[in-house]
């Protein structure tokens, strides 16, 4: 058993309406430190056995054209999790 | 009596809970999210929508609204507060009722006819209906699903908080078929289901439901009954 | 650096990649007659974009002239505002006005399924909000490729949910459109979208930048490097070393701004401190601009480095090309400045002050203190080009309609048994099927005011809350019809809306449309096209209608195969109390069945020949909108007397799918005998079954209204035949069934498991 | 100018029908090795100066009371992005 996490993000030339609603929010709760804020998706995989480079790579490619819309999204970041190894529900 | 229904940026049921309140004869006010005064209203109707466009979480932002302060308080003062789809949303996230809504687990919006067993008549916005009596409002959302942890669901189950029940198939992946929920005291009542859009023939439910579409009305005249009730 | 005007006058030679822009060698000549000097990069980006198909209609003007042409006095008596500005107003009585477009928004719905939808419906309803109005309904008619094609799995989902995603979200009710699937469309899929939006008589805007020292508001959402494509090619030029930062390939709606923007428009229209108003949609700012000015009675001036921008590194030529989403312009007397930015600012809307009327009678752009555009602004926004493009009937034409479906080349049923399986085929083929995984995925009840919506014949909402006036709308159009005479098949788009309209009892007023075809430089194409237009001109001209304005969607084709001729057509028509609308079915037992209508042996073009044959060929059924609007008075008749508890419409898969789906509406049954209509019309049950002549209709008329019904059709020469009765129990054990005596019995459950599983099956799971 | 990142997943007992399906679509595209999916939140917050421990203190509470739901979610990370410190537009 092993957890892989996906990060995926807007394109930085795509609007995100989501993330400026939220930074808006806040300004209004009184953290002015925050300039600007996007909102992504975070994906954890649980995969039997190791996460082997072959195993990586398979995710990879899927990331690239299934958990993420190539027309708006990147993958940012895929990586084996160490602590949370165990499955959850 | 006057009732008031609060309209956030992205409320799009608020004209409609207004016209609900006028026709079951009580007095419509106006509110506004920026502005805390309450305006002196007798009830409270948090209305259905996209306020803030749904972003981040269905009623996250909304719930900070500078109104929302006031309208927690009262309602733990025993303010009757009704909160609609996206207000029940707010309700949940303002923690003024237990557990959450998520995304429906078809994973797409849902507009339909629902049937209801209303199961709580004991606050003051269901008083009018039988206990177990099944009713037909219009459904329509995308984040409908009513989640809460075991312990909580059985408490809501065991205290009878539990004030409408989806009948004729589960629609949107609800835990325990879960449609609207009190807080302990029962003036705080959250629904995801629409009544304000089942109060006049002909714009609501559709004939095919069997109903004749005005099965929501006793929301409000409910409402209004038992605060002329405490008045007197 | 900046190109400036100063820099075009002293360097008239410089190489400029107009032709990278799609702009034609004599169209630069043009502009720079116009300019008597080589545009700036940055007019070049303007008129690039103004003159472009999309903008200019520079193909289609010749053609939709005729609408202008063919509309008589008599027709414009309703209408308030015509052809020309964002969206035409019709009057619809007691002070009240609506006014409605249709418009397309095809290749970005392909490359981007969810937000092409999105910004297709937020476009249009701008255009609605920049007339005056409330927007109070939208509508959305579909058109994809096989329903068993992976890539129409990639798209319908994603438009689908991006349709509603934005509508929903803008507390629009959702009141009707279509959905077909068929190959034409495979590579390229039509997403049209409708709004409505009603407004008392006085409170119609429009575009136009008058009164010297006006101040032009730019409001709403930030500018961004949206949907500015080829001009970066201009944009790189501007930059040294460093080239622009990446532009957006696709744009991504904010349904939330959006509606604040609504809500924010209508309170300054209430309050009275907007002079013109024009929304932002395809050429941006260039188009803005360019438009509030010459529909104007001076000039503007403007501060483009004003502009509110969301990405810093974007040259003034973009600025000016930005197609980013929820803006709007405003021209604001000074006096009233204060007052509108007090409304901006409740809304959290932000708003920016980016010019001014003048009355030099020219645009004049400023880019920190240089002069970057300064031209007659009638130039780019309406002195563009015009094409009479070369045309000629399509050469496989006269084959495919001699390939007439006629008994001896496609066999027709004919037994019982043969008939009642091609009618379970029917009702679960993929055009025929229930729209409900589609349009439950819709908001029909926001706003409180839908009378009529899915599965009805036409939407109908209230406008009037006090005296229940409303409007009913349809869009229609049978591309395979098109396909097989483009003349005929817009009068039928035109016909089958008029009638859907008319069915729920309502008085058609006026038509928009939405043009969609393949490449104007294919001169088969545009013979389609314009055989399409005079055939909407002309039966709108027939029937009283005029057209208020619409949309032209050229280059649709897959590879260099043009889609069907698709000309939809949307007919708004007008009931004085909605709550007497007629719906599509029926309910009570014992009320007689009547077919409206004469019905001959037209299967050319059918359902019928299409899922049983999958056959296209021969000519569609014969047009006669005579018989259509005395069809259309006796159905609008009938609602207002009470004659009739149901209506529905004859069309796609005929008599039979009429049949269904008004037992399956309400789930009430019907008793069906056809031999008296066969004897009358000389046709075999089949024909009467699956035919899709024209002009038909069905109607519940109850016992006691028989009488006055029959006279008012007898009156009119209008054939109805009494064909059955509704019954709501005629099979054993109480089931409801369709009972077609002496050919078939199905249980209407058995018809509701094939209608409703199709769409389901084919894009759940 | 410094970049901090949130990471919210939904807690283990929440049904999260976005990651049922992601897992789904995996295995119909043959992926077999992922047993399960569960689709979480990533928030990319930009703000200006350092990102001190003071600010990390604000944004951990922001987190905790509107980038994540407690009923729902967990805030599982809160950490300084070094990498992708420039603003993205
Ligand atoms: N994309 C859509 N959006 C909303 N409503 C739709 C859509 N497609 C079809 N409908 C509705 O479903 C019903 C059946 O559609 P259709 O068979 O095309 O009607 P008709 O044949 O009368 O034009 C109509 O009420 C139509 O408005
Ligand atoms: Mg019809």
């Amino acid at each position: 058993m092993a957890r892989v996490v996906v990060d995926v993000m807007l394109k930085p030339e795509i609007l995100d309406p989501q993330g400026q609603a939220v930074a808006g929010a806040l300004h209004r709760l009184g953290y002015a430190s925050v300039t600007a804020v996007r909102q992504g998706k975070r994906f954890e995989l649980e995969v039997d056995g190791e996460a082997t480079d072959e195993v990586l790579a398979q995710i990879r490619e899927a990331a690239g054209t299934l958990l993420a819309n190539p027309v708006l999204e990147d993958v940012v970041d895929v990586s084996v999790d160490h602590e949370g190894a165990e499955a959850s529900a | 009596m006057r009732i008031g229904v609060v309209t956030f940026p992205g409320s799009l049921d608020d004209r409609d809970a207004l016209r609900a309140v006028r026709t079951a004869g009580g007095e419509a006010v106006a509110l506004w999210h920026g502005d805390a005064d309450l305006h002196g209203v007798d009830a409270v109707v948090l209305p259905g929508g996209f306020s803030y466009g749904d972003y981040l979480r269905c009623g996250a932002i909304a719930r900070f609204a500078p109104v929302m302060g006031t309208v927690v308080d009262a309602a733990n003062g025993g303010l009757p507060v009704l909160g609609i789809c996206n207000g029940f949303q707010m309700l949940c996230e303002a923690h003024l009722l237990p557990g959450a809504l998520v995304r429906n687990d078809h994973r797409k919006f849902g507009c339909r006819d629902q049937a209801l067993a209303i199961e709580r008549t004991d606050t003051p916005w269901t008083a009018q209906y039988e206990r177990g009596e099944r009713v037909v409002v219009p459904l329509k959302n995308g984040e409908g699903g009513f989640v809460a942890d075991e312990r909580t669901l059985d408490e809501l189950e065991a205290e009878g908080r539990v004030v409408a029940r989806y009948l004729d198939g589960n629609p949107n992946g609800s835990y325990r078929d879960i449609a609207g929920v009190s807080n302990p005291r029962g003036n705080v009542v959250g629904l995801m289901p629409h009544p304000e859009h089942a109060t006049e023939a002909g714009f609501g439910p559709d004939p095919r439901t069997g109903t004749d579409g005005l099965d929501g009305l006793r929301f409000f005249t409910s409402v209004l009954a038992s605060l002329t009730g405490t008045a007197a | 650096m900046t190109d400036t005007v100063k820099a075009a006058e002293t360097t008239p030679d410089v190489e400029q990649p107009w032709a990278e822009l799609g702009l034609k060698p004599d169209e630069y000549e043009r502009i720079r007659e116009i300019l008597g000097r080589r545009p700036t990069s940055s007019e070049l980006a303007m008129y690039s974009v103004m003159w472009s198909e999309h903008c200019s209609y520079k193909s289609s003007k010749v053609h939709l002239r005729q609408f202008g042409e063919k509309t008589t006095d008599a027709m414009r008596s309703k209408l308030m505002v015509g052809i020309g500005e964002n969206a035409g107003v019709v009057d619809i009585g007691d002070g009240w006005a609506v006014t409605f477009k249709i418009e397309s928004h095809n290749h970005p719905s392909y490359v981007e399924p969810y937000q092409g939808a999105a910004t297709g419906v937020g476009g249009i309803v701008r255009d609605i909000m920049s007339m005056g109005a409330r927007p109070i309904a939208v509508m959305d008619p579909l058109r994809f490729g096989a329903i068993d094609h992976p890539d129409t799995h990639r798209v319908v989902p994603g438009i689908v949910a991006g349709v509603g995603g934005y509508g929903n979200c803008l507390g629009l009710p959702n009141i009707g459109g279509e959905v077909v699937f068929d190959p034409s469309y495979q590579g390229n899929p039509l997403v049209n979208a409708l709004c409505v939006g009603s407004m008392r008589h006085d409170d119609i805007h429009l575009a136009n930048a008058s009164g010297e020292g006006n101040l032009v508001v730019l409001f709403g959402a930030k500018t961004g490097g949206d949907g500015i494509g080829g001009v970066s090619v201009l944009a790189s030029e501007t930059f040294e070393s460093t080239g622009p930062s990446k532009r957006p390939a696709v744009q991504v709606g904010d349904p939330f701004a959006e509606k604040v923007l609504i809500e924010c428009c209508l309170e300054l229209f209430t309050a009275c401190v907007v002079e013109g108003i024009q929304d932002l949609g395809g050429a941006g700012l260039s188009c803005a601009t360019s438009e509030l000015a010459s529909n104007g009675d001076g000039g503007m001036h403007v501060w483009l480095d004003q502009v509110p921008l969301r990405d810093s590194s974007l040259a003034p030529e973009e600025i000016l090309m930005s197609e980013s989403q929820e803006r709007m312009m405003a021209v604001v007397a000074p006096a009233k400045l204060d007052e509108f930015m007090a409304i901006t600012t409740k809304w959290d809307v932000e708003a920016t002050v980016v010019g001014e009327v003048t009355s030099t009678g020219r645009l004049v752009v400023q880019w920190h203190g240089d002069t970057v555009v300064d031209v007659p602004p009638r130039t780019v926004a309406h002195d563009g080009p015009v094409y009479d493009r070369p045309m000629s009937r399509p050469a496989g034409l006269d084959a495919l309609q001699a390939d007439e479906p006629t008994s001896d080349r496609l066999a027709r049923p004919s037994t019982g048994e043969e008939l009642r399986a091609t009618l379970l085929r029917l009702v679960a083929s993929p055009n025929l099927s229930s729209r409900a995984w589609v349009t439950d995925q819709y908001d029909r009840y926001v706003q409180g005011n839908t009378a009529l919506a899915m599965p009805d014949d036409a939407g109908v909402v209230r406008v009037d809350e006090s005296s229940g006036l409303g409007v009913a709308l349809s869009t229609d159009c049978n591309a395979r019809f098109a396909a097989l005479d483009p003349y005929a098949g817009a009068q039928l788009a035109l016909a089958e809306a008029y009638r859907n309209v008319a069915t729920v009892g309502a008085k058609p007023l006026a038509v928009s449309d939405c043009l969609n075809f393949g490449s104007p430089e294919d001169p088969e194409v545009m013979w389609q096209f314009a055989q399409a237009v005079t055939g909407l001109a002309d039966g709108c001209q027939t029937l009283g209608v005029p057209v208020t304005g619409g949309n032209v969607s050229l280059y649709n084709s897959t590879g260099d195969v043009a889609i069907y001729p698709t000309p939809v057509v949307a007919v708004l028509g007008v009931l004085d109390d909605v709550s007497r609308r007629t719906p599509s079915g029926w309910r009570s037992a014992g009320q007689a069945i009547f077919l409206i209508g004469a019905t001959r042996d037209e299967l050319g073009g059918s359902s019928w020949a299409d899922v049983e044959h999958g056959h296209l060929g021969g000519r569609p059924p014969a047009v006669d909108l005579e018989a259509e609007r005395v069809l259309g008075e006796i159905l609008v008749a009938a609602s207002r007397d009470g004659l009739v508890d149901a209506a529905h419409d004859l069309s796609d898969g005929g008599l039979a799918i009429a049949l269904v789906e008004s037992c399956l509406r309400y789930g009430v049954g019907a008793r069906i005998w056809l031999d008296e209509l066969c004897e009358r019309d000389g046709i075999d049950p089949f024909v009467a079954l699956f035919s899709e002549s024209t002009a038909r209709a069905l109607v519940a008329v109850p016992r006691s209204e028989e009488v006055r019904f029959t006279d008012m059709c007898t009156a009119r020469r209008v054939p109805h035949q009494r064909i059955g009765v509704v019954d709501d129990a005629s099979g054993d054990g109480d089931v409801q069934v369709l009972d077609v005596q002496g050919l078939f019995t199905v249980p209407l459950g058995e018809l509701r498991t094939a209608h409703e599983a199709t769409l389901p099956a084919a894009f759940d799971g």
